[in-house]
């Protein structure tokens, strides 16, 4: 098993696709290296959170999957 | 009464909005707000994606939220995904209360959070393709309301 | 679309709240505000009593009040006369508008002004007959939210 | 004919009726002189407002109302 990615939103565009799979352990270092270009700089955005296996983390640089955990990345909700 | 429910085909609201009447005899006033996609105005369809481990969890947390501030008998919020048409229900709040200024703020209260504050991304189609939907600076505006 | 109507005879709500959806298409908001006889407080019965040449021209007024004040698509204000048992609806306002913040307040501003600045008089009947019921001093601050 | 008087909300209860017919013309001393006891003092208070052929007056005491006019004596509403 590995870490489980998914890309919410418009990040799924970015992604070429809603979910990928990474090698675990993973941090926050190792996630914005395995994702180049637009979509680094685009996680990397201050308006975009994460959550751990469905609990929104409070800073992105706590990151810290293992095996079979599921990390999925926010953009900012559309609102009205 | 707390009724939360994320729905991906569409649905009628006046069912819904009546057992919610029925289950609280004892309110008498009930306001609601419905949500619809619109029509003419160039979109042809509206995607609504959600993340199943945030959204709906987060939907009942504000219920909580709407029951604990408000006075309320009843609340009901139903919200959907999926791919929608205009005139389709996206969104549909309904609170019953003895008395009817809690009953109209707790739908107001619902409605600003569920627009600004909860996990829905939100794409239109156009006769250009599909569009990715920002925030708008009115609904971080709106949520301080209730700050 | 303005519809205002005066009402001695029960009536249900839905069906109006429909039709005023089905004349408003561009309308991406509804917002509803049902107010009934409540149940289980000792009320076995409710009368209202009006004035012909000024209650119902008061309602339109008003209505038109709400659609100069809120950017509205159409406004709908109903409201019963006679005698009403717990249950029956008693007034139902409904604003159609393409954004929910003018539709709720429309509901909002509208149910502000029936309730104290309408020519209605209210009778309830306890176990131990009629009683007239007076004007409430928070209706008078509520009205003054809008001036 | 006559003037038409309409006593709304509890006012009916305390005129004993809905309507009465009073001589013209009609002003606002002739009015409440035809009042008596509880009725008189009821319609003197300063919440009870009249309306003359479905007009409100400004100023109760301004009434003159003429052959089949309508007086209609309006209690405080009864609110939410």
């Amino acid at each position: 098993m590995a870490v489980r990615i998914v890309f919410l939103g418009k990040l799924a565009d970015l992604a070429g696709g809603a979910e990928r799979e990474l090698p675990a352990p993973l941090d926050w270092m190792a996630l914005v290296e395995a994702c180049d270009g637009d979509l680094g700089d685009a996680i990397s955005g201050d308006k975009v959170r994460i959550a751990v296996n469905g609990a929104v983390l409070a800073d992105k640089a706590t990151l810290s999957a293992g095996e079979g955990d599921e990390v999925a990345l926010l953009p900012p909700v559309s609102g009205g | 009464m707390k009724d939360v429910r994320l729905l991906d085909r569409a649905f009628d609201p006046n069912p819904l909005i009546d057992a919610l009447a029925m289950a609280c005899p004892a309110a008498g006033g009930l306001a609601t707000f419905l949500g619809k996609v619109r029509m003419g105005e160039g979109v042809e369809a509206l995607a609504l994606s959600h993340y199943e481990p945030l959204t709906l969890p987060g939907m009942d947390t504000l219920a909580d939220a709407a029951l604990g501030r408000f006075d309320l008998e009843g609340l009901l919020i139903v919200h959907r995904t999926g791919l929608m048409h205009p005139g389709e229900p996206i969104v549909l709040v309904s609170a019953a209360a003895r008395h009817r200024r809690d009953a109209i703020q707790a739908v107001d209260f619902a409605m600003d959070h569920l627009k600004s504050d909860s996990w829905f991304w939100k794409r239109e189609k156009r006769v250009d393709g599909w569009h990715w939907i920002e925030p708008r600076a009115q609904d971080a505006d709106d949520i301080l309301r209730w700050s």
